[in-house]
């Protein structure tokens, strides 16, 4: 870990972050930084606590020592949507957007005013939400689909509509948690040109399993092991990593 | 693309957005049902009654809101529906009991109740109920307030589906027994009772019964006009959203208990106007009306007329008590096993309730015979709001949700996939 | 209060109400284990678990009228035999309901909520119709209602025992059945991954109806124990339901521990505040005390913290 | 009726079209009444009373928890009304009753009482059972003059011009029982236990006042809410205490569980140490209770089923023959069974049906055939009676011990008790 410079030039540094469940420790004293418009893409095999990661940075999950800091405010004493209002986006494993609502509707509720009670009851369909939702549908190949019921799209869809539940938000840090997962060849290829399209200008945490998916979009890659770093790096050096090897991608 | 803009530019009106064309027709209808069809053909007795099983409507239309909507379901309502009633009683007990009427006891000028449990003066807080505007204030906010310390209490810590369930009926068993057992500052079991005037002007009287009446159906087309607004605001859509997935809202930056606050809150005020009108009408409040047993019934009259329909709540309200007077007038024996079977019945086969069945039912007849009627005359003959005349008072289900209740239905119903 | 008495009078009465707590606690106990059952392990709301009590009580009532007409000489045991046959009806119509719908109702638990309440309403008209409006009488046998003296103040009465004994051995026989048996293994293990279960071969639905007649026929002879020290009338077993649920509830419900040790904590907070404040107090402070104790940990007390 | 006029214009046009039907109705009646001259001179006010009839009517829960204590009312008002009938009736008419079910709900005891009122016009009602429900009833009573007979004894503290209250008050039952406790049996200490609601509490009240006079202690007074079941701690509270007497006034389900673990902790009854006394333990609940666990209890009312006069004697069997060997007969039973043979005899006595001449008439009525020997109206519509006290056997009867020598005076409003 070469790259130890002052905390302020990271958008997000995790630092010393522990969770335990009736003293089964998820996530052990891990740390690691996240710099301006990097993606990082955090690998490791099952129950290695990469979802319990995310879960923890927002909010989900509330850590039990250790420190978060996203843009030097610290995150683990802050409410889930307190954090999403400083910017944090996060998408989930499985696709989870409202079925009940349609394509329009999922993506209005998730336009970042009216957040309040008065505000949702005042809300108006204005000019400026309808540009936002027409501008990120087109982002995410579903400009056709506004009026569809969201529980009838495929799969890949629903992906991508919550990747533009996020993206409405204009989260400076984005974490997906296994975009592609379940997704046709064909819709690997549009969601990596996707990503790579919306990445620009924000950082993004990425989990994933495809190997060549994280090839292709990531920066730096951290691999995890029973809730600690195993090894961090850029994919080549990651890959070459004997230990990595030993544990995950040897199998 | 030109396309999308416009069918969105024309749903940013915004008159149209809270009542698309479907729903106005249901409002009108059940208006002119209630306001001009029942008190032209029933009797003030009957009419009487109707006004009191409407007061439950009240209840009915707020569970529409919490538990229809928001997936929060209380079995405390009666804690509400009561709390409102009882400071309409207060209020209405303080006017009977001046000192010229109470001259006989030891202590005049107080409820006579009080006086038998040796208590020689007003209690601080029976005070301010001399004061009708400070009433009519209280009969909302007392039990919203109190609506907002157990919503805040429980949905901050994430308390929710049965946990509420059963904590919100410790609470109406808790207030049960506290009000029975200070019964000489509530009344007791017995309640607060012989109420008569209302600034002077008596509510026994038929002519009175017929302006509470109209008082009582006033504010409930006020609060359909309410939950109307919320249900098709970007709240009630919200709601929906929050049932299936509540972490969703949250990460999209929405405070979630915020809003199950509110809507449990505007449940109970809803309530809590049902129970001071029920005092207003019926001329007492009881015990009775608080614990477990009516709050569970009157969830039934919200799944009776479909639990995602606040018209349907409505008219689930009014069949559910007709069938129970009707029933235990003329087959007591049976009345439990008909109020059992229903129970179970809407649970079963019909979890939309009244609202499903008229959608699913007699919408698409009433549908087809128009359509029908169209083709045998090229020019339509009469407004569409006259064709419903000889079918069952029309139901309906919100638009946006016309499947079944999403969450709680199986795949099999639900046309959508998982 | 205490000045007028000796300290062997205060000990001894300690020591009773030590007692009373504890037959408290096992009443509670009884009433729980079925619903946790139930509620617990497969998350049906039975609204009805009151009525399943009465319908053992009124089994017992049945069995000791037949004893007591053509069994004269065996009357001191018929309550023994009377418990056996109260598990097996409350059983059975615990079976019959889960196969009639309940088991179309496991995803939508507040809906079991619903059909259970109505179904409760149809038991108590039943029970009305067969055996009147009015609470019956149930005789027991003599050596079951007396009580032993130890000293001049403390005597130890036998139904409370009874009810302890009972507790306890169906307690440790619901723990044996949960936990050490290869059925026990697959009804957790249906609670926690339904298709999963599925998928190895377990009957799952086969695995609920017997889970909920269990739990129904528990209930059974909680009713018929409680016949000892409570009325039997068509609308007696709605007396317990809030109580039950709470229980249930406050013990963290999916933990068969964890309800029994909240019948304990519930138990001996009530039967403490009896003993110091008048009845309704105590009842509206120990329900009050619970809510808030709920509203703080609403897991429960004993709810495992579980990775989601 | 000019109310109702002064109304209906400032109303809309289908008021006016409703009153006028209902005009037309009572311009009806008024002409059926002028037809049947005869039946005009006993019926002045348009009650339901022909040549051949009169319409009474029953009022009483057939279902819900209070069904269970109501039923035997029910039978004693229909045997005495068969009795009247099969005697020649009333003022020559028949007595034809109209029975409402009160389904244990206050609310629809006020709804069907207004409906007997009303639109059946009976002559009177026989009805109500608990506090609660009486209460619920009595401006409707009084608003629209009936007549209410109501059997149960009860805590006093009311007493309307509408109701004719043929239970005992509650000093009535109390200081006697209290009295002879204290006599007979040396009694110093009273353990005073109750459910938790008004008649306990009041009667406990005027207890404690009593014993309080006499110069003795009250050592503990205590209450449980309605419907609890575990008594444990508050026998072990009576253990500590160690009083002469407890005195219970529990209800209900409660009963049941009382006695059984008052007998379980080794108190037992019969060694009288400590006795008990009760008034609220009749033949019915004994049932549910069970003789063995009530045997040597102390009872004080105004009739038990084994009192030993030739009335008595006729009325069981009269009653057994009707509704079986099997049946009970407790002190509301027989309170409710002289209803309809006060009211005949206020009738015969006025020569009218009319509300207002029944009720000037019936101050000082004496009914020398009632079971439990010889009543009279008091001019405060209670009626005079002796008070007993039973002692409780294992057949689940009571043996009478004693019988105060006068009548008891009612005293609705005890001074010096309150």
């Amino acid at each position: 870990m070469s790259d130890k410079n002052s905390v302020k030039d990271f958008v997000l540094s995790v630092e010393g972050l522990t969770v335990s469940f009736d003293g089964f420790k998820a996530v052990n004293d891990l740390s690691f930084y996240v710099e301006e418009g990097e993606i990082r893409v955090i690998i490791g095999p099952n129950g290695a606590g990469k979802t319990t990661v995310l879960d923890l940075i927002c909010g989900k999950t509330k850590s039990t020592e250790g420190s978060i800091k996203f843009r030097g405010k610290e995150l683990t004493k802050m409410t889930e949507h307190a954090i999403v209002h400083s910017g944090v986006g996060r998408k989930f494993q499985n696709p989870s957007i409202y079925e009940d609502l349609t394509v329009f509707e999922n993506l209005e509720l998730s336009f970042p005013r009216g957040r309040s009670v008065a505000g949702a009851l005042f809300f108006r369909r204005d000019k400026e939400v309808l540009e936002a939702v027409e501008e990120v549908a087109e982002t995410i190949f579903l400009h056709d689909q506004l009026h569809t019921t969201a529980g009838l799209l495929s799969h890949g869809q629903k992906q991508w509509l919550e990747i533009g539940m996020l993206l409405i938000q204009k989260p400076d840090l984005l974490m997906l948690d296994e975009p592609v997962a379940g997704m046709s060849v064909a819709e690997r290829k549009r969601t990596a040109e996707l990503l790579n399209r919306i990445t620009k200008g924000r950082s993004v945490i990425v989990i994933e399993h495809d190997m060549q998916f994280v090839e292709d979009i990531a920066h730096r890659v951290t691999v995890m092991h029973q809730g600690k770093t195993l090894s961090e790096g850029s994919m080549e050096r990651v890959k070459n990593d004997p230990k990595v090897i030993e544990v995950y991608l040897g199998h | 693309m030109s396309l999308n803009t416009r069918s969105l530019k024309t749903s940013m009106h915004s008159i149209k957005t809270v009542f698309p064309k479907g729903d106005l027709f249901y409002l009108a209808v059940l208006a002119l049902f209630l306001g001009v069809l029942l008190p032209m053909t029933l009797d003030i007795f009957r009419l009487n009654m109707v006004g009191k099983y409407l007061t439950y409507a009240f209840v009915a239309v707020g569970l529409v809101l919490c538990w229809g909507y928001g997936g929060i379901l209380s079995l405390g309502q009666g804690v509400f529906f009561g709390l409102g009633g009882y400071c309409m009683a207060m209020f209405l007990k303080l006017e009977s009991s001046d000192p010229e009427s109470t001259k006989i006891q030891s202590t005049p000028g107080i409820p006579d109740f009080m006086d038998w449990n040796q208590i020689t003066e007003l209690p601080w807080f029976w005070e301010p109920f001399y004061s009708l505007p400070f009433t009519i204030i209280a009969i909302i906010a007392v039990p919203t307030i109190f609506a907002y310390i157990i919503a805040v209490a429980m949905f901050k810590r994430r308390v929710g589906g049965v946990y509420f369930a059963i904590i919100t009926q410790a609470i109406a068993s808790i207030l049960t027994i506290l009000i029975i057992g200070q019964q000489g500052y509530t009344g007791g079991v017995n309640g607060i009772t012989d109420l008569r005037t209302l600034l002077g002007w008596d509510i026994r009287t038929d002519s009175a019964k017929y302006v509470l009446y109209y008082v009582n159906f006033v504010c409930l087309m006020a609060c359909l006009l309410i939950a109307q607004f919320v249900r098709k605001s970007k709240l009630g859509r919200l709601l929906v959203a929050m049932r299936g997935r509540e972490d969703r809202v949250r990460f999209s930056g929405y405070d979630v208990s915020s809003f199950k606050i509110f809507v449990f809150c505007l449940g109970a005020a809803f309530s809590a106007i049902g129970g001071a009108m029920f005092t207003l009408q019926v001329g007492f409040m009881s015990p009775s009306f608080v614990g477990i047993v009516p709050s569970i019934e009157m969830v039934i009259f919200c799944a009776v007329g479909g639990r995602l329909s606040i018209f349907g709540a409505v008219y689930g309200a009014l069949l559910v008590n007709w069938a129970k007077t009707t029933f235990s007038e003329s087959f007591p024996e049976l009345w439990l096993f008909a109020m059992g079977a229903l129970f179970i019945g809407v649970v079963m086969a019909f979890p939309s309730g009244l609202a499903g069945i008229y959608k699913s039912h007699v919408e698409p007849f009433i549908l087809r015979s128009w359509q029908k009627l169209k083709q045998a005359k090229p020019q339509p003959p009469e407004p569409p709001t006259s064709v419903p005349e000889k079918a069952p008072p029309p139901k309906t289900t919100p638009q946006n949700a016309a499947q079944p209740h999403p969450i709680v239905l199986t795949g099999s119903i639900s046309p959508v996939g998982k | 209060m205490f000045s007028d008495y000796t300290s062997a009078e205060l000990l001894s009465i300690f020591a009773m109400q030590g007692f009373a707590g504890l037959i408290l606690f096992s009443v509670f106990v009884l009433m729980a284990l079925g619903l946790a059952i139930i509620f617990g392990q497969m998350g049906v709301i039975n609204m009805a678990h009151g009525e399943f009590m009465i319908l053992g009580a009124y089994v017992t009532y049945l069995i000791s009228n037949l004893f007591a007409t053509y069994l004269p000489s065996l009357f001191g045991i018929y309550f023994f035999i009377a418990m056996i046959i109260s598990f097996v009806a409350a059983g059975a119509l615990g079976a019959l309901v889960e196969w009639s719908f309940i088991r179309f109702l496991y995803q939508r638990p507040l809906d079991t909520l619903l059909a259970t309440w109505g179904l409760s309403l149809i038991l108590q008209q039943v029970y009305r119709s067969v055996f009147g409006a009015r609470e019956v009488g149930v005789t027991l046998p003599d050596w079951l209602m007396g009580s032993i003296p130890l000293t001049e103040t403390i005597e130890l009465p036998i139904n409370g025992m009874f009810v302890m004994g009972l507790t306890l051995t169906i307690a440790v026989a619901v723990y044996l059945l949960m936990y050490k048996s290869r059925w026990g293994c697959q009804v957790r293990a249906v609670v926690q991954n339904r298709p999963m279960a599925a998928a190895v071969g377990i009957n799952t639905a086969r695995i609920d109806r017997i889970t909920f007649a269990l739990g129904c026929g528990i209930a059974g002879v909680a009713g018929s124990a409680f016949t000892m020290i409570g009325s039997t009338g068509p609308t007696a077993g709605q007396l317990y339901i809030v109580d039950t649920f709470l229980v249930v509830v406050f013990g963290g419900a999916a933990s068969l521990l964890g309800t029994i040790a909240s019948a304990f904590t519930i138990s001996q907070a009530q039967s403490t505040m009896e003993f110091f404040l008048s009845g309704s107090m105590a009842k509206v402070l120990t329900l009050l005390t619970v809510v808030i104790i709920l509203m703080i940990r609403p897991q429960g007390l004993f709810a495992m913290k579980v990775r989601k | 009726m000019t109310m109702q006029l002064k109304v209906n214009q400032r109303r809309l046009a289908f008021v006016h079209k409703l009153s006028r039907r209902w005009l037309a109705k009572a311009g009806l009646a008024v002409c059926a009444g002028w037809i049947l001259g005869a039946s005009a001179e006993v019926n002045t006010t348009g009650l339901a009373v022909t040549d051949k009839e009169v319409t009474v009517g029953i009022l009483h829960s057939v279902t819900g928890t209070m069904a269970i204590s109501e039923t035997g009312s029910v039978q004693a008002e229909k045997l005495a009304i068969k009795q009247i009938n099969a005697a020649g009736g009333v003022l020559g008419r028949q007595i034809k009753f109209i029975q409402e079910d009160g389904a244990s709900d206050w609310p629809t005891f006020a709804e069907k009482s207004k409906k007997l009122l009303v639109n059946d016009k009976v002559a009177a009602v026989f009805g109500c059972w608990t506090s609660a429900s009486r209460k619920a009833v009595l401006p409707i009573f009084e608003q629209y003059n009936g007549m209410l007979y109501y059997p149960t004894f009860y805590e006093g503290l009311e007493q309307s011009p509408n109701v004719i209250y043929t239970g005992q008050e509650a000093t009535q039952q109390i200081l006697a029982g209290i009295d002879w406790v204290v006599k007979e049996k040396g009694a110093k200490t009273f353990y005073l236990l109750g459910s938790d609601y008004i008649w306990p509490r009041t009667s406990n009240k005027i207890a404690r006042k009593h014993i309080e006079k006499l110069g003795l202690k009250v050592v503990g007074e205590e209450y449980y809410p309605l419907g609890h079941t575990q008594f444990n701690s508050v026998i072990n509270k009576i253990k500590l205490t160690k009083p002469d007497v407890i005195y219970a006034i529990v209800v209900g389900g409660s009963n049941v569980a009382f006695y059984k673990q008052l007998k379980a902790a080794g108190i037992s009854l019969p060694k009288e140490k400590p006795l008990l006394l009760t008034i609220s333990v009749t033949e019915d609940e004994i049932l549910g209770i069970g003789g063995e666990n009530m045997e040597g209890a102390y009872a004080a009312m105004k009739y038990f089923q084994s009192l030993d006069n030739p009335n008595n004697k006729a009325f069981v069997e009269a009653f057994k023959a009707e509704y079986g060997n099997n049946i009970v007969i407790g002190d509301v039973t027989q309170a409710a069974y002289l209803g309809p043979w006060l009211w005949k005899a206020a009738v015969e006595k006025a020569g009218s049906f009319d509300i207002d001449k029944v009720r000037a008439a019936s101050p000082d009525i004496e009914l020398t055939t009632a079971p439990e020997g010889y009543v009279k109206i008091h001019p405060n519509h209670h009626l005079w009676s002796k008070t007993r006290i039973g002692h409780a056997l294992k057949d689940g009867q009571y043996k009478v011990v004693h019988e105060t020598a006068e009548l008891m005076e009612p005293d609705p409003f005890p001074k010096g008790y309150q």
